[in-house]
């Protein structure tokens, strides 16, 4: 029997922690500082987005950072080549949790028109954590808007307790994901398995 | 500009013992080339460049090309004399060509306005015989693009400045633009798996056989 | 003297020119530029060695966007480079479609119906005009102001590529010319958008000039720096605005004459100084020249039909041979050289960069002036990263 | 003490409905204080003020970051942010509520501190930051008899304190131990000393002709009209010429572009915070910015007349609406230069402080003497201006022609 | 003078500033998910299957010729054909796609597999809002998410759509010209001859795709 | 007087307590919420996403010196610059000549160190 | 005696003593800081306003720069494992202690040392000025030739050309 | 004790930490900021005997500690100086290496 009190000590705690929650998810979400970092064609696009016709800034995420400390958004836009993942790898390690990782245009998600080269990484979710994809050769700047709204709706579902909250909450996950080295012909690992596990091939 | 039988001739005057051929070339623009032996192709070089009317200061265009070893069917038209009667008949000959790997300058001049004179460097073969001298000396423009050359075909350029790898990484091995060159087998997801992915991933997954190319249906 | 007379390349053992001691009174600075760094217009790289801040040595490192474009090339039809030629230079999709299909068609002997070359200069000169603005607004911005002109140059771009995407259905990847023609006919709506744009630009341009051209900090940044010598511009294969700054007069669209440029009356704009004020102004005035193109090739383009009937997409077989085609595309002369042995697919596939080879002389040019300098005098070279690392 | 409040009370009334929303404030701290035993009193005060600037200006550090970035939307032909407004409601402000999202982030944001980087040091810059400036505004006065504490040497105290900004900036950018830091870090402290010397040198043009170094005296100094306009010193010759160096000098002391080459984005990333995160990073923008609030309200007091209002009809308007107004009215102005200039390169920033600004300085320093010397009349003005104008010319000159800028002609080729 | 130029420019920031509260010209943001810009004719995403009718699995232009999987550049279509047929627009039995997966992953949205299309069956879409967080199975479009209705055609490239039609009209006209010619023709042949000889017409297309009349001034001689 | 500088005090202490006070905020979070998971790369000096070559901490140019010294004479100078204009309403011209001969001496190093180049930062 | 005083002094002398003891060469600087505005906090707790900002502005606002870039300026060949101590140093620690206990006996013990305390006398900026625009006007003067020599004097040391070589070439 | 002896007694103990640092520390920059403090100590002396002393009306302590602070900028700039000349000579900053190098 638990009585009265302590049951409405608990709702207000529990309504103290969702109200934490949402506020943390809502000033996480509303301040998506995004990473300088372009890699190939999109980049444009990207630009294009944070230009006047189309102004990122008005969800909040212009305020490109240079500087991957104080970034919390990486997008990835463009090729990623098997020379730049390691590099792609390590800012991404040094920028702080929590941190989230747009692949955006085809190259980025899976390699695209380039993924018969040989330097070219088949998608950059064989290393990084992906969250989310937008589809396109180059996605248009609204197509960009688009992903950062979807990345909005994601944080702002995130638990912040609890065992499905997200990596960055949880102690037992790795802050760091291995940085790959360049190989004879490959990077070496050519994967990591921890953030890839495709699906297997059906057919 | 002087045709390129007339350059020839001249630079055979200027240059004695330098051996030079014409490639022809069938296409209608008919950009014939120069092909000249690796010894002499600094001599020629300067020669064209400095040369009062032809003045070829602008190498535009480095080109590396590598031609394996290939048996080369061609047809030749033969006349025959079949019964009395003469006629024509196709043959089709089947000539061995030793893999060498070509080295291709687009000529112009600035000063003149004409141009192209493209210039042909081979060399000894594709395995070690590989070097051939550099024209970064005379035309500065072709530093990168020689550079890239050493990097994906694997041509030792004597005589260039800073001859490293240029688009690859320094550990990298081989020379993928070569022909024979086998890319990384990094095909292990496709969601829409072509033959030639299945197949690599075959070899990928030895054992995990994977099933028909194409089967009837899925799922 | 005769900047056209045969000189020796510059000497390649650069010395690190320390202080006015000569001896070093510091300990040098190793940094690297670069991949990821805001003003290296992508993930260009310069390992560059500072006194102070004093450039001492700078080495461009590339290949960071290598992409395999001429091995793809050579495994894929004729046709299906079209789209990859797109992503070379990814401000002038328009003109690398040109130059590749201009190459093709001197493969293949193909004719190009009159209205088909028409639009193509139109297209080209379009290119030419947003690829400059963009251009001009990066190295502003790379010059430390914040985005503004960047921002006036992209809201122009926008206007453009939006009739790009009403014509060929994509902003930046067009994808629009074809062997023999082009893959859709402009309507006289656009045409007539198009006129009204271009009388637009001039004010634009006006507007842009008195906002940055002769602003004293702009001047005081780029006069006198990153100075490029005639005879070192020509040894070293610099093609396009930066060839002309150095005071070379060498265009290939009055050169080769190609498209129907010859019908056009146009002047090239030449610098004399050679500095990134000068590649700056003879930016904005060939903008002011390709308006006149404009001008008049919206005025004159007759009507008749946009594709060589004989031209075929699929099964594009060319006849065994070599060719080497080139057109002037905004950053210089883009080059396209390929090998067809009879097959679909061409035996070799080359492209030649404008601004790969325009970078040769970067350390050169860098050599002795501060580390801003460096990036305000990258930014002039006016790089893409596509194109560079292919 | 009811006694005293009584006082106070009937002092408060005496006054006119101007006086009252004017001295409010004052009279709301007076209140309190005379409610409070006398050895408290000083503790008190204290505390009230340095409550009230604790919370007046980093909360228009707030507003400040989302109007910088809206203005410069709207100079870049775009909104801006727009979207965000109070958490859990629909309720946009027009974006106004920006920076609860981008301060809540920051608390939140994990701390990264460089594994060889100087621990302690890389802890306290930050902190070191936030005391100079913020001592910088117990001298300020920010409305009528609204001045924390009035020293005899205020003047000097503000740039005295006002120079210790360097030293924590230097150790930012040293203890990150990475070199885009330390060139920043370099590059800053060089350029706020530079620029130390004329944002002074045009101060005491001020300081001669009032004869004080009390701000307040300063003010009061310009608090006097004639037909109804204010002798505000920026309307002298040599005031002008010192507000307009002191005004160049304030924004390169604040970092600002087109003097932002401690942090030249394009240059070498983000300069001394490079590698700063989270909320260290938060505090530096703060830091920043509250200097350069602080520093223009210094450049409000010597040469805008502080508190003042410009014609004698609006006085009506309260004091520290005035100093705020005028403040950030200022800050408009630096985010409007922000969104139009680039940068200086770090010559031509070294030769601006020390070939043009500090001769013109030294050069007002004698113009403000022959000012002081002649008599009032239209005379004086002439040889002011000539004198100032002439040094201006053959200085801009040495600046600008030594190099031969200038516009250029251009050939064409047919 | 030192200075002067600074100032103008600006005012060419103030003229924008102030402009951007009057003039649409100066004020260039489209807020895009409550605004949208005019969509263009010829805009172009990811290709869709156009089928007629209402009926997405019977009224499929697409023939599973292959063409656009041989010729798409970076190879991100898949196709498997049916074993049995069912009848096209033009009343002649085709195959059609049992699978057809395009991998918008990979697409590069180059619309060569439209222009080498000679049924006009596959067309591009416009549809751009599809970031999704599941970069397997949610940018793999199979036959279902493809197929869309001429209505749907017509809605996003008017013209086109038109245009479309009316080839398909001539070449379904022709079809049944042609049909009824060389019934007309066998109709003195008896009647076993005419069955077989109907037989043959319909059977023909299979092996080959027909020769396009359509737009594209190609030939399918692969 | 000493009551004033007690406000110099309280300030300086709510500058420290304002900084401080979100840090430790922050500390807390990320103690009960939100965990730090430092690491080889995390912790490593950024460097355009390279690994860090040759250190940050080097012998600088004595460039920045020269800076320093002609900063700190002019520092030293507002020093007796500012007595003399709080005091200048009441003296007489020949001690503003005098100032102004202080001054020129001054002017005459700087001028010096012009003239010889090393104003021009290189 | 005030309790400020106090602390001001303990945290003046610990910083001092911190100075001179670290490790660091920067956090020697630091802390020297440190000693130097506790310095000018003594001088403004004895009523010598003018003088504690002066201490702060020159020696807190530029010596301690110009310290520090001495320091950036003359690194790289002190490897930290080296001793920071000279040999002697025991003589010479001994020699600093007797000469404070000297000291601090002559302080404790001298009976010539005013005892009564005045009310605070004024030393405005005002007077300050005054004073030194007229008694002090000659040493100014010397103070201004001196500051001027010594700035010619340390910029002369400090960029002293070992050789004239080739001139570094393209500066812009 | 009164405030004057407290403060000569800080200055004392100031001035005999900047002693021992002077004598003790090899760098040679740490020995110039242990003769600053001995100066730092002598002024506070000054400032005390200004306050606490016989005539506080007149000025004199203030002003010499102004001229001192003066001095002692210029000596700090000369001394500092002298030392990145040594070091660009010696490359060390190190007061018994370079004994040694002077041999």
């Amino acid at each position: 029997m638990i009585d009265e009190g302590l049951k409405s000590e608990l709702q207000k705690q529990g309504v103290y922690v969702t109200s934490m929650q949402e506020l943390y998810n809502w000033g996480r979400a509303n301040s998506v500082w995004p990473l300088t970092f372009g890699l190939a064609c999109c980049a444009i696009e990207m630009m294009a987005a944070s230009m006047a016709r189309f102004d990122l800034a008005r969800f909040g995420a212009e305020v490109f950072r240079p500087s991957p400390r104080q970034a919390d958004l990486m997008i990835v836009a463009g090729t990623v080549t098997k020379k730049m993942a390691p590099l792609v790898v390590r800012l991404y390690n040094q920028m702080p949790e929590p941190k989230y990782v747009i692949a955006m245009g085809a190259c980025a998600i899976s390699g695209g028109p380039f993924k018969q080269g040989y330097n070219v990484l088949k998608g950059i979710d064989r290393y990084l954590p992906v969250d989310v994809a937008i589809p396109g050769c180059p996605p248009r700047p609204e197509a960009l808007l688009h992903a950062i709204m979807t990345l909005q709706e994601k944080i702002l579902n995130q638990k912040l307790t609890g065992p499905d909250r997200p990596r960055h909450l949880n102690a037992d996950v790795e802050g760091e994901y291995p940085v790959p080295t360049y190989g004879p012909h490959d990077l070496q690992p050519s994967k990591n398995s921890e953030v890839w596990q495709p699906p297997p091939i059906q057919r | 500009m002087e045709t390129l039988e007339q350059i020839k001739v001249r630079l055979e005057q200027a240059l004695p013992q330098t051996r030079l051929d014409i490639l022809p070339n069938e296409c209608p623009a008919g950009e014939r080339s120069l092909i000249v032996e690796s010894s002499r192709a600094v001599d020629v070089a300067k020669f064209l460049r400095d040369d009062s009317q032809l003045r070829f200061d602008y190498c535009s265009n480095v080109t590396g090309i590598d031609w394996p070893e290939a048996k080369i069917k061609t047809k030749v038209k033969k006349k025959v004399v079949v019964e009395g009667v003469e006629k024509e008949v196709e043959e089709t000959i089947e000539t061995l060509r030793s893999g060498h790997l070509e080295v291709v300058y687009h000529l112009y001049s600035m000063e003149l306005k004409h141009g192209p004179v493209v210039l042909r460097l081979r060399t000894g073969n594709r395995a070690e015989q590989t070097h051939l001298p550099s024209l970064t000396p005379l035309w500065r423009g072709a530093e990168f693009q020689e550079r890239e050359i050493f990097d994906l075909y694997g041509v030792i350029f004597d005589g260039h400045p800073d001859l490293r790898r240029i688009l690859m990484w320094d550990e990298f091995e081989g020379h993928p633009m070569r022909r024979d060159y086998v890319a990384p087998d990094d095909f292990e997801y496709e969601p829409t798996p072509h033959d030639e992915v299945l197949d690599a991933a075959k070899k990928h997954y030895p054992v995990a056989a994977q099933p028909e190319v194409k089967p009837e249906v899925k799922a | 003297m005769n900047a056209f007379a045969a000189q020796p390349p510059k000497n390649f053992e650069v010395k690190p020119k320390l202080d006015r001691s000569g001896t070093p009174i510091g300990d040098l600075l190793e940094i690297s530029m670069g991949p990821h760094h805001p003003s290296t217009h992508g993930v260009f790289r310069m390992d560059v060695v500072l006194d102070g801040e004093t450039v001492v040595k700078l080495k461009p490192v590339f290949g960071y966007l290598h992409r395999n474009h001429e091995k793809i090339g050579e495994n894929i039809s004729y046709l299906s480079s079209m789209p990859y030629t797109d992503r070379l230079d990814y401000f002038c999709s328009m003109t690398n479609n040109w130059a590749y299909a201009l190459t093709i068609e001197k493969l293949a002997g193909l004719a190009v119906p009159e209205r088909a070359e028409y639009i193509r200069v139109i297209m080209a000169e379009l290119t030419r005009l947003q690829s400059h603005t963009c251009l001009v607004g990066f190295f502003v911005q790379d010059m430390g102001a914040l985005g503004t002109p960047m921002m006036y140059a992209f809201r122009e771009r926008e206007k453009i590529l939006d009739l790009f995407e009403e014509v060929s259905g994509a902003r930046m990847m067009c994808n629009y010319m074809r062997f023999g023609g082009v893959r859709v006919d402009v309507s006289d709506d656009w045409i007539a958008r198009t006129k009204q744009l271009v009388a637009d630009y001039c004010k634009f341009l006006d507007e842009f000039e008195t906002f940055i051209a002769e602003n004293e900090i702009v001047l005081a940044r780029t006069q006198g720096v990153g100075v490029l010598s005639r005879e070192l511009a020509i040894s070293a294969s610099i093609t396009g605005p930066m060839l002309r700054a150095a005071g070379v007069n060498y265009d290939l669209r009055k050169v080769d004459k190609y498209g129907f440029y010859s019908r056009f009356n146009f002047k090239v704009p030449l610098g004399d100084h050679g500095d990134v004020y000068d590649r700056y102004m003879v930016r904005v005035l060939e903008m002011r020249e390709s308006i006149k193109i404009l001008d008049e090739a919206l005025r004159d383009i007759p009507a008749g039909p946009v594709m060589d009937p004989k031209a075929k997409l699929r099964g594009f077989r060319p006849k065994p041979g070599e060719v080497y085609g080139r057109v002037e595309a905004p950053k210089g002369e883009l080059g396209f050289y390929v090998i067809s042995d009879g097959s679909p697919n061409p035996y070799r596939y080359r492209i030649r960069p404008p601004s790969f080879v325009n970078l040769t002389i970067l350390e050169d040019m860098c050599l002795g002036h501060k580390v801003s300098d460096a990036i305000v005098i990258l930014g002039s070279v006016d790089i893409v990263l596509g194109e560079v690392d292919r | 003490m009811s006694e005293q409040i009584h006082h106070a009370f009937e002092a408060f009334q005496r006054l006119t409905l101007v006086e009252k929303t004017d001295q409010l404030f004052v009279f709301l701290k007076h209140l309190i204080l005379v409610c409070i035993p006398e050895s408290l009193q000083p503790l008190v005060s204290g505390l009230l003020s340095v409550v009230l600037i604790m919370s007046v200006f980093p909360g228009i550090f707030a507003i400040i970051t989302v109007i910088e970035r809206k203005g410069l939307g709207r100079i870049q032909n775009r909104y801006g942010p727009n979207r965000v407004g109070i958490p859990f409601t629909k309720i946009r402000l027009c974006g106004f509520g920006q920076f609860i999202p981008d301060g809540i982030k920051s608390l939140t944001k994990e701390d990264i501190v460089p594994r060889d980087a100087d621990k302690i040091v890389h802890f306290l810059a930050p902190i070191v930051m936030l005391i100079p400036v913020l001592l910088a505004y117990a001298v300020l006065p920010f409305g009528k008899n609204m001045t924390v504490s009035d020293f005899d040497a205020g003047l000097l105290f503000f740039f005295a304190v006002g120079g210790a900004v360097e030293l924590s900036v230097f150790m930012a950018g040293w203890s990150s131990r990475n070199k885009y830091s330390m060139l920043g870090a370099m590059r800053a402290i060089a350029q706020m000393i530079s620029y130390e010397i004329p944002l002074i040198l045009s101060a005491v043009t001020v300081v001669m002709i009032v004869g004080s170094l009390k701000l307040t005296d300063i003010v009061a100094a310009q608090n006097y009209y004639t037909l109804g306009v204010a002798h505000w010193f920026v309307f002298t010759p040599w005031g002008l010429v010192g507000f307009i160096l002191f005004f160049i000098a304030s924004l390169a002391e604040s970092n600002r572009c087109p003097f932002d080459l401690p942090e030249a984005e394009s240059e070498i990333i983000a300069g001394y915070f490079t590698e700063y995160s989270g909320f260290k990073f938060a505090l530096f923008f703060l830091g920043e910015y509250l200097g350069m609030f602080a520093i223009i309200g210094l450049g409000i007091t010597l040469f805008l007349g502080g508190w003042t209002a410009p014609v004698s009809f609006l006085t009506f308007i309260p004091s520290y609406v005035w100093f705020l107004g005028k403040m950030i009215g200022i800050v408009f102005v630096f985010i409007w230069i922000r969104g139009t200039l680039p940068r200086l390169r770090m010559d031509q920033l070294m030769n601006l402080a020390w070939k043009f600004m500090l001769p013109l300085a030294l050069i007002n320093i004698l113009v403000a003497g022959i000012w002081h010397f002649m008599c009032p009349d239209w005379q004086r003005w002439l040889v002011c201006t000539a004198i100032i104008f002439g040094a201006y010319v053959v200085l801009g000159r040495g600046l600008m022609g030594n190099q031969k800028l200038g516009k250029r002609t251009y050939r064409f080729a047919e | 003078m030192l200075g002067e130029q600074i100032i103008k420019g600006m005012a060419v920031t103030a003229k924008n500033f102030f402009g951007s509260y009057v003039s649409k010209e100066r004020l260039t943001t489209v807020q895009y998910p409550e605004e949208r810009l005019v969509p263009k004719e010829n805009t172009r995403q990811f290709p869709f299957l156009v089928y007629d009718g209402d009926d997405a699995e019977k009224g499929l232009r697409c023939v599973a010729c292959q063409i656009c999987e041989k010729e798409c550049p970076p190879q991100c279509i898949y196709i498997i054909k049916s074993k049995d047929k069912k009848p096209d627009y033009k009343g002649q039995a085709q195959v059609y796609p049992i699978t057809f997966d395009i991998d918008i992953s990979v697409c590069m949205s180059c619309s060569i597999c439209v222009e080498v299309c000679p049924f006009e069956s596959i067309k591009m879409d416009t549809e751009f809002e599809l970031s999704t967080d599941d970069r397997f199975e949610g940018l793999l479009l199979h036959k279902k998410d493809l197929a869309k209705s001429n209505s749907h055609y017509h809605k996003v490239h008017a013209q086109d759509a038109k245009d479309s039609d009316a080839a398909l009209a001539v070449e379904k006209a022709k079809a049944e010209a042609k049909a009824k010619a060389a019934a007309e023709a066998k109709a003195k042949a008896d009647a076993e001859a005419k069955a077989k000889a109907a037989a043959a017409a319909a059977a023909a297309p299979v092996g080959a795709p027909p020769v396009p009349t359509t737009p594209p001034p190609a030939s399918p001689n692969k | 007087m000493q009551n004033s500088y007690l406000v110099l005090v309280l300030l300086a202490v709510a500058a420290v307590g304002f900084a401080a006070a979100p840090l430790a905020l922050a500390w807390l979070w990320a103690k009960f919420f939100s965990p730090q998971k430092p690491g080889k790369d995390k912790n490593a000096i950024y460097e355009c996403g390279l690994e860090g070559k040759g250190d940050a901490w080097i012998h600088f140019r004595s460039e920045y010196y020269l800076y320093g010294i002609i900063f700190l004479v002019f520092d030293v100078e507002t020093i007796f610059l500012l007595p003399f204009a709080v005091a200048f309403t009441g003296l007489s011209a020949g001690a503003f000549v005098a100032m102004i001969v202080f001054l020129l001496l001054l002017v005459e190093g700087l001028v010096w160190a012009w003239r010889k180049g090393f104003l021009t930062w290189k | 005696m005030s309790l400020p005083f106090i602390i001001i002094a303990f945290v003046t002398l610990f910083a001092a003593a911190a100075a001179m003891s670290l490790r660091n060469l920067v956090h020697c600087a630091l802390a020297l800081t440190v000693t130097f505005a506790g310095l000018a906090a003594l001088y403004l707790n004895l009523d010598a306003q003018f003088v504690g900002f002066a201490q702060i502005l020159v020696y807190v606002g530029a010596v301690a720069i110009l310290i520090v870039f001495a320091i950036l300026l003359t690194r790289s060949g002190d490897s930290p494992n080296q001793a920071v101590l000279a040999p002697g140093w025991f003589y010479g620690i001994v020699i600093s202690a007797t000469i404070f206990t000297a000291l601090g006996w002559a302080v404790l013990n001298s009976g010539a040392l005013p005892k009564q305390i005045l009310a605070a006398p004024e030393a405005t900026v005002k007077s300050i000025g005054e004073a030194l625009m007229t008694k002090y006007v000659l040493p100014l003067e010397v103070i201004g030739l001196l500051l001027t020599a010594a700035m010619i004097g340390a910029v002369v040391i400090a960029l002293k050309e070992p050789a004239k070589t080739e001139d570094s070439g393209r500066k812009s | 004790m009164t405030p004057l002896q407290g403060c000569l007694l800080v200055s004392a103990l100031l001035f005999a930490i900047g002693f021992a640092g002077a004598v003790t520390r090899r760098h040679a920059i740490l020995a110039l900021v242990g003769i600053e403090l001995m100066l730092n100590a002598a002024n506070l002396n000054f400032i005390a005997f200004w306050r606490y002393g016989a005539h506080p009306e007149a000025i004199t302590g203030v002003m010499f500690v102004i001229f001192s602070i003066a001095i002692a900028a210029a000596e700090a700039a000369v001394g500092l100086a002298l030392i990145i000349a040594i070091y660009r000579h010696y490359k060390t900053s190190n007061l018994d290496e370079v004994k040694e190098l002077k041999g």
